[in-house]
This record gives C-alpha cells, sequence and structure tokens, in this order.
C-alpha cells in the first residue's frame, strides 16, 4: 500500500533522513522505533505531506506522493496524529472534530463517527465545549487522535500517541490502535514505548540517526538483544 | 440637542467606513498574525479603479463598485503571493517589514501613474439630502453606513457557516494541522486577501466619497485608525472590527465637537492605551491566556 | 562659488516625492520654464544655466543632506528654492554660513529671510495675506461683514500664521470671530468643525490652506448647506480646476492674476501652457519669477562670485509674473499689491487689490 | 550515589512547602479541589494521577503562575499566594514545565545563567563599563554553571544553541535551569515524557543524585510507572481534582481505587 | 580580563579611531566634502537609533514603533537645555552638548520607562500599538506647545553637534550598548523575548527587566535626538512621525533583530541609500520600497540574523588561513 524508496529529508543544511526504505503493507500495523531525534518524526511529516524529500519517491496506492499537493494527501486516505498533539487552540473540542471531517461530505458519517469517538473517549464528551487549548496534555491527545480518526483514513499515521498518557490510558490506545486496525485502518506508528509498540505491531524498523538500521517482524526485534539493550531498558 | 444628533450621525458616517477597512486588518491579521500595513494602499487603489470605472467608462454605480472591487481582490493577491507568500516560514516581523515596503510602494506607484495632486472623486452615488427631524443626512452617508453594516453580516455569516469560513479560521490558528486536514492553505489565505482587499475596495470607495478627493497618500491615516480600531475591538475578530471602527469614528467625531479638535487624536489614542491596559486583548478579543 | 566650464550652476531642492509633491513639482516646473527660456535667449553673458535639483521629500533632515551637496558637491552658485517654509528653516543656518545666495519663491514663514543677509524671497509674507483677506471681507467694497468664523490646519505654519494674521486685522477693524476650529493636516473629515461652524450663524469663513484642502472643505461645508461666503489665501490658486463648483462666488488672496492683461503675465502663461499642457498655479508663477530674479542678478553684476550675487539682489528691481518690486531690508518683497480673486463661473476673475500692511490700529498698539 | 537510595526515608524537620484546602477554578471547572500537602525537607514525592486530573493546575498553583481560588500555599514560611513567579523562585520553589520551554535561541550555557542571575552580583554600570567586579561575578557564575551542565552530562552542548540539543537533553537543561535557582523544592512536570526506557533509567538515577547531592526536596509528576515507582517515597494520586490516595509506592500500587481510575489490569 | 578580551579591546578601539582620524583628515585636508560629513554625522545619528532600538525590538523582542517620539523628547528637551547653558555660563560647546544630550537622554527614558508600564500587560502587536500611540500623543504634544515654537518648529538651536563628536558620542552608545547585550542584564532581557513564562519561572522579574529595556533605549535614542538637533539647528515637530519611527523599526530588522553589528551596517546602509538616489527624485521611494521588499524575501532574517561580527575573530581567522596557506606551501 505504501512504498518509500530512497527517501532524503533536509531541515536547510542538516540531512535528517539519508536514504531510507520501508514499505506498508495493507492492513498492516507498522512501527518505527528509535532513539530522540532519529528522524522518526520527520518520516511522518514527509509522508504526510508537511515536508517535502530532497530525494526519494512515496507511492501509496499506486500515487507518487511527492508529486501530490499536501493537502490533497488527506483526501487519498492518509491521516497523521501529529508530535505535539497540534490542536486548534481556541476551537472547542467539537470545533476540532468536525475539522478533522473537512474532506467528508457526509453528513449522518460524520455524526455516527462522532459519537463513535465519544464512546472511546468519553473525557472528550465531558469537555466539548471547552477551548482545545486549555485542556490537559492527555486530553489534547485523545483530541489529535479523535481528529485523525474523524477523516476516516486508509492508513494512519500516528506519533508517540502514548506520550503523556495516565498507563490505564496507554493501554486503552494500544487496544484502540488495535481496533483501528481490524476496522480496516493500515497504521504505521511511531513509539517512544518500544515494548507496547512491538507487542502489537506486525512488522518494525529500527532507524538510527536518520538510516534504517534494521528491520523484521515485530516479534523477532522484540527478542533481539540490541534492541533491547538500546530501546527497551534492562 | 440637533447639534449633537449631526455630530452623532457623522461620527456614524466616519465609523462604518472604518469599520469595513478594519476588517480587513483583522482578516488578514488573524490568518497571517500579520499587520498588513499595505492595507491602507488597497484602499487606495480601491479608490482609484472605481474613479477609472466611473469617469472613463462611465459606469452606474454597482457596476463601479463591483469593477474597483474585483480589480482590487487582483491587487490583494498580488500583493500577497508577491510579498508575503515567499515568506511564509521567516520570522513575522520580516513580513511586517514586506508589508511596510509595499506599503511605500503602492503609494510611490499611485503617484506615478496617477500623479501626486489629490483628484475629485466623481458623485457615483445618488446624491439628496433628507431632513429627518431637524437633522441633515445626506444619501451617501446613509448608503455608506448601509453598505458596511450589510458587508459586514454578510462576512460573519461567511466565516461562522461556510467551508471556506472554516478552512479560514483553521488556518489561522495552526497551518501545520490545517493542511493534515486536507485544507490548502496557500488557497485560503489568498482568499482571505481577496474578500479583505474587495472590502478594503469598498471602503476607499466611501471614504472617497464621503471625504471627496483620492490621493496617491490617501490609505495612511484612516489605514492607521482602521488598524487601531481592529485592535480596539480586538483583532482577529470581525465583530471587534466592526465595534472598534464605529468607536473609533464616533469618539473622534465627538471629541473634535466638544472637546478639542487639535487634540483630538491625541484623545483616541490616549483612550485606546486606557482601554488596552484595562482589557489587554481589546474590546470583543478572547483572552486566551497560554496554558503552561 | 564659481561653475566650472561654461555652465553655471543654479540648485533648486523641494519635494518630489511624498505628501507635498505636487507643490514642489509645480515650483519646479516654474524654475525650469525660466532656465530654459533663458538658455534659449543664449543664456546668462554667453554661459548656459544648468539646473540641478534634488528631492528633500519634505523631510527636514533630507532638506539640509540635499542642500550640501548642492553647495558641496555640485557647487551651484546660488539656490532658487526651497519651497516649504520647513526646509528652508531647516537649511538656514548653514546657508547664512556659506554665505550662499538664496531666493525661495514659496516659504512664507517670517524668519526665513531674518538675520539672513543671503535669503531673499518673491512671494510675500503669510501675513500680509492674511491683513489682506481681512480688509476685504471686512471693507464696505468688500463683504462688508461683522462677523466671520475660521477654520484652520492646526500644525501647518501657512495656515496658522494666515488665520493669526486674519483675525487681529478684522478684529481691529471691529468686526467679530465667532468661531475657530482646528484640524490636523491628515484629517479628511471635516463634517464636525463644519457643523460648528454652520451654527455659529458667521457671514465669512476664511479657509487658509492649499487647494486640495480647501476644495473638500468647501465641497463638504456646500453640502451641508452652509451658504457663507468663503475666503481662502494663495494656496488655492488652482481650486477652479476640480472644485469651481464648490468655491464658486468664493473669493482668495494671490500673488497675481491669470486674467491680469499685463504682458509678462500673458507670455508667462502660455509658454507654461506650451511646457507643460497645464495653467500655472502660483507655485510655478513664484518658481518662475524666484527663477528670474536670481538670474537677472547674475547677469546684471555679470559676475557668478556669491556675494556680488547677493549685493545685485539686494538692489534690484523685479518685474515679474506676480508682481513689481524690490527686496527690503530683510530681503521680503517690497511694495507687491495682493490680488482679490473670485470663483465665478469657473474661472478665476480679478476682483480688486489690496495691500497686506498692517492696519492702523494695530500698527498704534 | 547508590548508598543513599535504600536509605529509609525517614525525614523530620519543618514542612518546606504546605498546600492547605488550594481550589483552583476555570469558569464552571472546578480543576483542582481542596488540596493538601505538606513536603519535608529532601522528600522525594510523586504526584500522579489521570489526564487532567489536575496535577500541572497545582503546579502551576504551588509556583505563582495561577491564584488559588481558595487556600494558601506556604514556602519556606511564606505565603506565596500573591506573589508572582519570580518571587516564588525567590523564596525557594522552582520547577519545570509539562511542554518544554527553554531559550531556545539563547545557548545552553547562557539558559542556565538565566536562571543563576540572583545570585550574579554586579550592577548595570559595572556591566556596561566591565569593571574588575563584573569580570570575576561572570567568571564564577560560569563555572558554577557549567559545574550543573556537567552533572546532566550536557557540558559539550554548552556553547550551541538549547533548540539545537536532542529532546531528551533539552528535558535534562530544564532540570538544570531550574536547578541554578537554588530551590529548596524542585518540582518536575513529566522529566520522562518522550524518552525511551533506556533515557528513563539513566534520567531516574539523576534525580535522585541530585536531591542527595543538593539536599533539596522533590514533587514529580509522570506517567512513567517504573520512575514513579522507583524513586519516589510517598505517592500522591489525584482523580478530578481530588486526592483519592496517598502513600507508600507499594501501597499505592495495589489500591484499588487508583487501579480502576488510572493504573488499570 | 583575559588576555584575549584585552587584544580584541586594543583592536576594536584602534580600528574605530583609524576610522575617525580618516574622516578628520578628510575633513581638515578636504578630500572629504561637508556634504559627506553631513551623511557621516547623519549615519551616527541613525545608528544611535537603530542600536538604541535593538535594545527593545531585538533584545527584548517587542514591537517598538515609537522611537521617534522618544528621539523627539530628547531633541526638544537638549535644544532646551544647550539654550539655557550657553545662555547662563559659559562653558566648552562639548560641555554643553553632553549635557543637554544626558538631559534630554533622561527625561526620554523617563517617558519610555512610562511607556513600558502597560508592557506588564501588553505584548506583541498590542505593545506595538501603544507605542505608536504615545509617539503620537508625544509629536501632537509638541505641535501645540508654543515654549518650542508649537508648529512653526523650534528655530535658533546652536549647532554644537560635528563629526568628531558625533562619531565619539556613537561609538561609546554602540560600545555601551553591545556590553550591556553581553551582561546578566542582556541575558535577563533576552529570556523575556524567548519565553516570558519559563523567565519568570527562572526567577527574572520580567516587569523590571522590561523597564529597564525601554528606559535603557529611550535614554540613547534621546541622546541621538539631541544630536540631531544639535546638527540640524531647527526642529520640526512633524518630522518626528510614525513613518520616521517605521524608518527605524525596519533599519533593525533589515540589519538582523538582535544584532548590534547588523543594525550598525543597516542604518548606514539606508542613510546613504536615499542620498544615491537622490537624484532619480520620483522614482527614489519606488525603487527604496522594493529594494527592501526584496532584500527582505533573500535575507528574512535580516543582514546578519542575530550574528555579530567580531574584528578580533576575524583577524584570528584571516591569520590562520595565512599559516594554513603558508603549511600548505612549505609542505
Ligand atoms: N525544524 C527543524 N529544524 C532543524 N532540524 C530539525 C528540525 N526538526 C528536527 N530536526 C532534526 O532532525 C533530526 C530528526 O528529528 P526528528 O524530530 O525526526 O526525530 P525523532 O526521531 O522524531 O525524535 P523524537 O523521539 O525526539 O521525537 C534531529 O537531529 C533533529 O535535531
Ligand atoms: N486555563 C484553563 N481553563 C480551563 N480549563 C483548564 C485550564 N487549565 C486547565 N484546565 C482543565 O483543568 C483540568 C486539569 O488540567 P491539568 O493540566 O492540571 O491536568 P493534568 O493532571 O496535568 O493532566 P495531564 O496528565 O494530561 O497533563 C483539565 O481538565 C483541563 O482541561
Ligand atoms: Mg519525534
Ligand atoms: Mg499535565
Amino acid at each position: 500500500m505504501l512504498k518509500v524508496e530512497n527517501l532524503n529529508v533536509h531541515y536547510g543544511k542538516i540531512h535528517a533522513i539519508k536514504g531510507i526504505d520501508f514499505e506498508v503493507n495493507d492492513g498492516e500495523i507498522v512501527t518505527l522505533i528509535g532513539a530522540n531525534g532519529a528522524g522518526k518524526s520527520t518520516t511522518l511529516k514527509t509522508l504526510s505531506g508537511l515536508l517535502r524529500p530532497t530525494e526519494g519517491t512515496i507511492v501509496f496506492d499506486d500515487q507518487d506522493l511527492t508529486k501530490v499537493r499536501p493537502s490533497s494527501i488527506p483526501g487519498l486516505g492518509i491521516a497523521q496524529v501529529p508530535e505535539g498533539r497540534q490542536v486548534f487552540a481556541e476551537m472547542s473540542v467539537l470545533e476540532n472534530l468536525t475539522m478533522g471531517a473537512y474532506i467528508r461530505n457526509d453528513k449522518d458519517g460524520i455524526e455516527s463517527d462522532l459519537n463513535q469517538i465519544f464512546d472511546y473517549f468519553p473525557r472528550l464528551k465531558e469537555r466539548i465545549r471547552q477551548s482545545a487549548g486549555t485542556l490537559s496534555g492527555g486530553e489534547q491527545q485523545m483530541l489529535a487522535m479523535g481528529r485523525a480518526m474523524m477523516t476516516r483514513p486508509k492508513l494512519m499515521l500516528l506519533d508517540e500517541p502514548s506520550m503523556g498518557l495516565a498507563p490505564i490510558l496507554v493501554d486503552e490506545i494500544f487496544s484502540m490502535i488495535r481496533t483501528i486496525n481490524d476496522n480496516g485502518t493500515t497504521v504505521l506508528l511511531v513509539e517512544q514505548n518500544a515494548n507496547k509498540a512491538l507487542q502489537i505491531a506486525d512488522r518494525a524498523y529500527v532507524l538510527e540517526t536518520g538510516t534504517v538500521k534494521l528491520s523484521g517482524k515485530a516479534s523477532d526485534l522484540l527478542a533481539n538483544d540490541e534492541v533491547r539493550s538500546a530501546y527497551l531498558g534492562g | 440637542m440637533n447639534i449633537f444628533l449631526q455630530q452623532v450621525i457623522n461620527g456614524l458616517n466616519a465609523g462604518s467606513i472604518y469599520a469595513l477597512v478594519a476588517i480587513g486588518y483583522t482578516m488578514v491579521y488573524g490568518i497571517l498574525k500579520l499587520i498588513n500595513f499595505a492595507h491602507g494602499e488597497i484602499m487606495m487603489f480601491g479608490a482609484y479603479f472605481a474613479y477609472i470605472a466611473a469617469v472613463f467608462f462611465g459606469w452606474p454605480f454597482y457596476v463601479v463598485i463591483l469593477f474597483s472591487g474585483c480589480v482590487t481582490a487582483f491587487l490583494g493577491f498580488l500583493v500577497e503571493f508577491i510579498a508575503y507568500r515567499p515568506l511564509r516560514n521567516a520570522p513575522r516581523l520580516s513580513m511586517l517589514i514586506t508589508a511596510i515596503g509595499m506599503s511605500m510602494f503602492l503609494q510611490n506607484l499611485a503617484r506615478l501613474i496617477f500623479g501626486a495632486d489629490p483628484i475629485v472623486m466623481p458623485k457615483i452615488f445618488p446624491s439628496a439630502i433628507f431632513n429627518i427631524g431637524g437633522i441633515d443626512v445626506s444619501s451617501v452617508t446613509l448608503i455608506t453606513i448601509g453598505l458596511s453594516v450589510a458587508m459586514m453580516i454578510l462576512l460573519q455569516l461567511f466565516i461562522k457557516n461556510t467551508k471556506q469560513g472554516r478552512a479560514m479560521r483553521a488556518v489561522s490558528e495552526n497551518q501545520d494541522a490545517a493542511v493534515l486536514m486536507g485544507i490548502d492553505v496557500n488557497k485560503t489565505i489568498s482568499l482571505t486577501f481577496i474578500i479583505g482587499s474587495a472590502l478594503g475596495a469598498l471602503g476607499g470607495i466611501l471614504y472617497s466619497t464621503a471625504y471627496i478627493t483620492i490621493s496617491p497618500t490617501m490609505g495612511t491615516m484612516p489605514g492607521l485608525k482602521a488598524f487601531i480600531a481592529a485592535v480596539l475591538g480586538g483583532i482577529g475578530s470581525i465583530p471587534g472590527a466592526m465595534l472598534g471602527g464605529f468607536i473609533i469614528g464616533m469618539f473622534e467625531t465627538l471629541i473634535k465637537a466638544y472637546i478639542s479638535t487639535t487634540w483630538a487624536d491625541a484623545i483616541v489614542f490616549a483612550l485606546l492605551i486606557i482601554v488596552l491596559v484595562v482589557k489587554p486583548t481589546g474590546i470583543l478579543g478572547k483572552n486566551v491566556k497560554e496554558k503552561v | 562659488g564659481s561653475s566650472s566650464g561654461d555652465t553655471i550652476k543654479i540648485g533648486t531642492l523641494g519635494p518630489y516625492s511624498g505628501d507635498t509633491a505636487m507643490y514642489g513639482e509645480a515650483a519646479k516646473n516654474g524654475i525650469q520654464l525660466a532656465v530654459d527660456q533663458v538658455n534659449n535667449d543664449g543664456g546668462i553673458n554667453g554661459k548656459q544655466v544648468e539646473l540641478v535639483s534634488y528631492d528633500t521629500k519634505g523631510d527636514t533632515t533630507e532638506a539640509v543632506s540635499a542642500y550640501k551637496r548642492l553647495v558641496n558637491e555640485d557647487s551651484v552658485v546660488g539656490i532658487v528654492g526651497p519651497v516649504l517654509s520647513g526646509e528652508a528653516l531647516a537649511i538656514k543656518d548653514a546657508a547664512t554660513e556659506d554665505n550662499i545666495p538664496m531666493v525661495t519663491p514659496t516659504a512664507t514663514a517670517a524668519e526665513v529671510t531674518l538675520d539672513a543677509p543671503n535669503s531673499f524671497r518673491v512671494c510675500f509674507l503669510d501675513e500680509y495675506q492674511g491683513n489682506a483677506a481681512a480688509k476685504y471681507a471686512k471693507s464696505a467694497e468688500g463683504l462688508n461683514a461683522t462677523n466671520a468664523a475660521m477654520i484652520v490646519s492646526k500644525g501647518n505654519a501657512y495656515s496658522e500664521g494666515l488665520a493669526e494674521a486674519f483675525k487681529t486685522t478684522f478684529e481691529s477693524l471691529g468686526g467679530t470671530i465667532v468661531d475657530t476650529e482646528n484640524y490636523a493636516s491628515t484629517d479628511t473629515d471635516y463634517s464636525a468643525q463644519l457643523t460648528k461652524i454652520k451654527s455659529s450663524g458667521a457671514e465669512v469663513i476664511y479657509v487658509p490652506d492649499y487647494y486640495n484642502t480647501a476644495g473638500p472643505i468647501l465641497q463638504k461645508a456646500k453640502e451641508m448647506g452652509i451658504t457663507a461666503k468663503f475666503i481662502g489665501g494663495d494656496g488655492w490658486d488652482s481650486i477652479q480646476k476640480d472644485y469651481a463648483e464648490a468655491a464658486e462666488g468664493d473669493y482668495f488672496t494671490n500673488h497675481y492674476a491669470a486674467d491680469n492683461q499685463d504682458e509678462v503675465v500673458q507670455s508667462f502663461l502660455s509658454a507654461y501652457k506650451d511646457a507643460y499642457n497645464e495653467t500655472p498655479n502660483s507655485f510655478a508663477a513664484l518658481g518662475y519669477d524666484a527663477a528670474m530674479t536670481m538670474m537677472d542678478a547674475i547677469k546684471n553684476g555679470s559676475s557668478t562670485e556669491k556675494q556680488d550675487i547677493i549685493d545685485q539682489l539686494a538692489k534690484i528691481e523685479v518685474n515679474g509674473v506676480t508682481g513689481s518690486f524690490t527686496f527690503d531690508e530683510n530681503g521680503d518683497p517690497k511694495g507687491k499689491e495682493i490680488s482679490i480673486i473670485q470663483v465665478s463661473n469657473g474661472e478665476l476673475k480679478y476682483v480688486t487689490s489690496e495691500n497686506g500692511d498692517k492696519t492702523d490700529n494695530e500698527v498704534i498698539q | 550515589m547508590t548508598e543513599t537510595t535504600n536509605k529509609p526515608a525517614v525525614h523530620t524537620g519543618k514542612p518546606v512547602l504546605s498546600a492547605e484546602g488550594v481550589t483552583m477554578r476555570f469558569g464552571g471547572l472546578t480543576a483542582v479541589d481542596n488540596f493538601n500537602l505538606e513536603l519535608r525537607p529532601g522528600e522525594l514525592v510523586g504526584l500522579i494521577g489521570p489526564n487532567g486530573a489536575g496535577k500541572t493546575t497545582i503546579f502551576n498553583a504551588l509556583t505563582g503562575v495561577y491564584v488559588p481560588t481558595e487556600g494558601t500555599v506556604t514556602i519556606n514560611g511564606t505565603v506565596i499566594n500573591d506573589k508572582k513567579a519570580s518571587e516564588v523562585v525567590k523564596i525557594g520553589a522552582a520547577r519545570t514545565f509539562q511542554n518544554i520551554r527553554l531559550f531556545k535561541d539563547l545557548t545552553t550555557l547562557e539558559n542556565v545563567l538565566i536562571a543563576y542571575d540572583e545570585f550574579i552580583d554586579y550592577n548595570l554600570g559595572q556591566g556596561m563599563f566591565r569593571t574588575k567586579k563584573f569580570w570575576d561575578e561572570e567568571k564564577t557564575a560560569r563555572e558554577k554553571c557549567m559545574d550543573l551542565l556537567k552533572i546532566f552530562d550536557l557540558e559539550q552542548y554548552a556553547d550551541g544553541k538549547a533548540k539545537n540539543m536532542p529532546y531528551g537533553q533539552q528535558r535534562k537543561l530544564e532540570i538544570a535551569r531550574a536547578l541554578a535557582t537554588n530551590p529548596q523544592v524542585l518540582m518536575l512536570d513529566e522529566p520522562a515524557a518522550g524518552m525511551n526506557p533506556a533515557e528513563t533509567d539513566e534520567l531516574m538515577k539523576t534525580i535522585e543524585f541530585i536531591r542527595d547531592k543538593f539536599n533539596i526536596t522533590i514533587l514529580l509528576i509522570e506517567h512513567d510507572m517504573s520512575l514513579v515507582m522507583g524513586i519516589c517515597e510517598r505517592i500522591v494520586v489525584l482523580d478530578y481534582g481530588r486526592t483519592i490516595a496517598e502513600g507508600l509506592p507499594d501501597e499505592i500500587s495495589h489500591n484499588p481505587d487508583v487501579i480502576k481510575a488510572y493504573l488499570g489490569e | 580580563m583575559d588576555k584575549a578580551i584585552k587584544k580584541s579591546y586594543i583592536i576594536n578601539f584602534s580600528a574605530v579611531f583609524l576610522l575617525w582620524l580618516l574622516f578628520y583628515c578628510g575633513q581638515q585636508f578636504g578630500f572629504i566634502s561637508n556634504y559627506l560629513i553631513g551623511i557621516i554625522i547623519n549615519s551616527c545619528i541613525m545608528i544611535i537609533m537603530a542600536t538604541s532600538l535593538n535594545i527593545v525590538a531585538g533584545f527584548l523582542g517587542e514591537m517598538a514603533l515609537g522611537h521617534a517620539g522618544l528621539m523627539a523628547i530628547g531633541a526638544y528637551t537638549g535644544a532646551v537645555v544647550s539654550g539655557w547653558l550657553l545662555d547662563a555660563v559659559s562653558l566648552p560647546h562639548i560641555v554643553v552638548l553632553v549635557l543637554a544630550s544626558l538631559a534630554g537622554g533622561l527625561l526620554a527614558a523617563g517617558i519610555g520607562a512610562l511607556i513600558s508600564l502597560p508592557s506588564m500587560r501588553l505584548r506583541g502587536d498590542y505593545l506595538g500599538i501603544v507605542t505608536i500611540g504615545f509617539a503620537e500623543i508625544i509629536r501632537i504634544f509638541f505641535i501645540n506647545f508654543e515654549p518650542t515654537g508649537a508648529a512653526n518648529g523650534m528655530t535658533g538651536i546652536k549647532r554644537l553637534t560635528t563629526m568628531s563628536n558625533s562619531f565619539w558620542i556613537m561609538a561609546i552608545i554602540v560600545a555601551l550598548i553591545f556590553t550591556i547585550g553581553k551582561s546578566r542584564y542582556g541575558r535577563a532581557i533576552m529570556s523575556i523575548r524567548e519565553d516570558e513564562i519559563a523567565s519568570e519561572a527562572s526567577g527574572i522579574p520580567t516587569t523590571k527587566y522590561k523597564v529597564l529595556a525601554f528606559a535603557l533605549s529611550s535614554f540613547f535614542a534621546g541622546i541621538g535626538g539631541s544630536l540631531y538637533a544639535h546638527y540640524q539647528g531647527y526642529l520640526d515637530p512633524n518630522k518626528f512621525q510614525f513613518n520616521y519611527s517605521i524608518e527605524m523599526f525596519t533599519i533593525v530588522v533589515l540589519g538582523g533583530l538582535g544584532s548590534v553589528t547588523g543594525s550598525i551596517i543597516s542604518a548606514i546602509v539606508l542613510t546613504v541609500l536615499p542620498e544615491l538616489l537622490r537624484q532619480f527624485s520620483t522614482y527614489r521611494l519606488l525603487v527604496y520600497s522594493l529594494a527592501l521588499i526584496v532584500m527582505m524575501i533573500f535575507r528574512p532574517q535580516g543582514i546578519f540574523g542575530r550574528y555579530e561580527f567580531s574584528l578580533s575573530k576575524f583577524m584570528d581567522e584571516m591569520k590562520d588561513k595565512k599559516k594554513d596557506k603558508q603549511k600548505g606551501s612549505a609542505a
């Protein structure tokens, strides 16, 4: 479904991604793990069009995303939960969620999706009229997740969705990712919580300073000693 | 009493024009966080385009307004495209400087094209004077107030209820997130400039009709005042811009009439400072304190 | 101060950009016309005259720079300018120190020529016009008014100077000023002030400002139904172009009258129209006279030395478009009559002449 | 350094910080409801609770960012309710932020020097004209601040811009900056957020080390249970603005209310 | 003070001294005309205005659009004080100029501190408006204030400013602004620009430092104004319009917010550029404004960004390069 080849990304003179290749198949959960600054977020941002690669191709459903306007990418079925949440701070929770459905026109579908999100995150329903900017960190994370779900994507890019969440919610988020995946959405997941990420993922790539260092089945990496000591602690 | 009411009408007239121009400032500010110093010049060009339409082509007033609105909107689009778009990721103050540069450029361009001498705006609106209960009200005043209010209501509806309106709000809050929602940021910003500039053109036409002349520098003062109006009302807020415009217009007129003509501007500024100190985000501005 | 080669360099400076550009350009057109005419007639003592002009934007700092450039870089023998009183005051000290001959066409503020033996002007001082206007407003042959109101541009030395003189003279002749309103030079909305003036019941309203401000004031006033007569100063020259209807029947004081059949005036008019395809206003006429005066002084003394030119200027007799006169000890024109002009059927019509001296009452005080 | 970790947590002495009945309302929402806490010198206390429970709000109320709607906060014997944040720092409480707030365009060393400002003793004239006092004071200040950076292994970044450091190092710099104000109480808001487990382990050790070295009291918000359970001597649990449990790590991890509201499983 | 610093002081002072000597000899021996001397003086004044504005705009990061108003205060105060002094006592001209300028600076500093008070509650564009407002109020005051000539302007000011004294006053002020920037005061002020909340949380009393930044900036602006008054000999209240403030602000942004050297270069460029364009009268401002837009598009962070040029470092680098070359050729 998604095939990335020889991807290179620069921030000015900084060469952040140095020619990586990876792919995500339909229906999979794939995770990218790696230390701080390895280039995980940069990769996701490039996939969603926020950054432009200096070299390489990103083929999604037979389309080269590097030739598509960034604002058309959500329409192709890619949604991102960005790092740092990026909610619309002065809009209410409800308005944020409706913005998620910007590209959609099916009123009924939107309505039912909204209800489903409120089922997942009752907290958001309680805060429905509050400005998103005053939500707590975790609440904002839920909102960003909900907003991305509102676009009904085929491929969901998640950048550290468990960051700052209470343990009980971390479990919930992971099981939710499973559910979303079971309902037919492909997931590309970036996580610091590599343990949990590897547990739910089918396959994984390990990034190190802008290159793919290891890749393989998630369960294999979970057992890999090198990975254990570098990213899983102890 | 009559004189007082007459002055109130004068104030409403001035205020409604400030309000129209202030909306342009507020819209651009909302979306780019940029004080578009060139907006006063956009307004000035609007007046010149109307002059051309009225004098050279002799069109009726609604065509004049339409023509000037469209051409000025295109000019606004160009200004954004040339001077602001390349600086989308630059520090905010850099854009402020290109805005200042644009303002200067347009002013001098107008001077070269149309000459430094002010020209007289032809009477494009049917003119008559009505005597309502002892007060003289000219049709121009009524048209000015009516058109301004109508435009503002339309705009408010547009922003609240249409997809493009919501896209504008989203872009104004967070451009990256807006892209992730599938919003074309550049298009949305262009649209904002187009609408803001068209309203500026209308402001320019009404302004020069009410105050008779058109000149290359005519945009500076009303531009500054309208900007103040936008801040006073709470910059970024369209109802705020309206309110601010009417307040500034009304205060200015009443201060000139009853306190002092020489100190009028100083007093208006002093009031503004006091209002801002009491309510730092302007009268209708949302007071969102940064959550830490 | 000498000019190299075969040309004599004369400098001018004024606002050719910015808010006041139209005045600078009009004056420059007049100056250029004079220079061209002299050159066509063979120059001065066989030498061609070269005009060097610099823009000041109307800014005092820039005026000083432009002045220094004229004197130090271009080595002009004399300066015909500047145009605005502010510019003239800004360069006054330096010019006096340099002892450079200077004839300003249009700087009317009194200080411009005080204690400056090198400075002359062809326009009359602010107060002359105010006095003349007041006399005309008050006298039986004129408007015969007992009440007057004024609307004045605050912060504008010209406007305030005229108004001040108008007020004292009008009052000293027994009249009453019933209302004085101010506006800032940046204002365009005069409705608050005019509403007050309207209710004051004045018979005559004095509007000492340039035509592009006075015009809109008149138009607004008439729209508001004010029927009193209006009087203005030389800044009104050209008002008939855009505001004929609004100014119909109103008066102003001026340096010259275009319908004056005098040959000097008529030949200037036709030459100017040929050159620029428009009717000259008083800025252009004064520019022309100032340049001619400077060049005559050079010619009379057959010298381009500074002191020689200044000496010649001090005793010159000008027979110009704006009247015949000599310079008094300050360098101000002496014996200039002021024309009262009326806008009539969209044309400027000469009505009468007044002198601009103080009234007897004022002199006694 | 490792010896101290196992020392039984016996803390006596007057409380350095006490919150009595602190309540914080935003419009109709009560974010914190009647919160009470006493911190004794040298304690290391954890503050946990579900998202939106009011933890960060409590920090804000304890550090002068918000004025509590009700209740009093006392630090070192001074009531700080109406004090500005900068005054609270001088009284002895410093903090870090949940969303990193560094002086991004200044150097790493400058970030710390700014917080150390209070202890630099030269006036404007001496600074302008660079008297001997200026050079002496700057020199000592720089040395002191470098020492702090060394504790966090940040000395190699000293002259680079703060924003160019990796995320995890930025979190550490925030702690170093807070320490430079020489606080008695240090409040850390999710210091391990965005760190991977290996980095979190490292951080844990550093926190304990600074507590012992500077002999300060630490109050800590964190969702990473390995960290909280690993180093906190006492834990306060919040839900919907109320304290629902308080006790030793062991007690907390078995408390059914806490499990239900927060820990899960 | 270590050796390297001492060395850099000596290098910088010598460079400044040599520059002055060049100007001075030029003036004495006539190879620099009076006109150019005038431009040098104007540049010195503009450098003072720009670097002082940089304290608030660059170090503190506030949009200060009223610098011309503060300059006006300094100009008028300085002019009045020098008038008194010259009447009352006979002092050397330079002493009169310095005393008058200090008086102008102090009054401006007071007003500047007053202007900064709203900054306790306001930031960014709102504060920008407040500064515009104050500057306009000041201008309108002088237009109406008869003792200083009101609208007619103030005439008869003794022209005490010379190339040498303006040059040295400029050099001292720039040096002071530079040292302030590199002291605890500069750091504290910059921390407010970076993040006000974090600054407070680091124990910086932000209000105090904001007031200080405004007062310092205004103080130097006042001195600049006084030099201006004593150079022109005539003050027109309308000179100190909003546009003039904008011009100064433009200089600072163009040079690079927070870079003192940037402000200096940019002040010189933007003073000389209009001179070069002067004969193109009508096209002048068109070209100027276009140049402004183009420069900003190509260097959005300003000519220097936040970088400071250091002569001694530059010389060291040159030396290194030379050494490298020598080594290269030797090998
Ligand atoms: N806006 C930027 N400008 C310059 N460099 C950047 C920028 N954003 C990221 N970088 C650099 O690019 C590299 C990759 O950063 P990225 O944010 O993709 O890492 P990451 O793997 O997501 O790390 P983390 O776990 O901290 O989120 C880092 O070296 C970082 O410093
Ligand atoms: N300024 C504010 N205005 C309105 N509501 C607020 C404001 N600040 C916080 N809140 C609300 O108060 C509650 C507590 O927020 P707080 O940030 O303290 O949570 P938290 O415990 O730190 O959560 P997290 O672990 O997710 O960071 C939240 O529901 C939040 O939405
Ligand atoms: Mg990341
Ligand atoms: Mg929190």
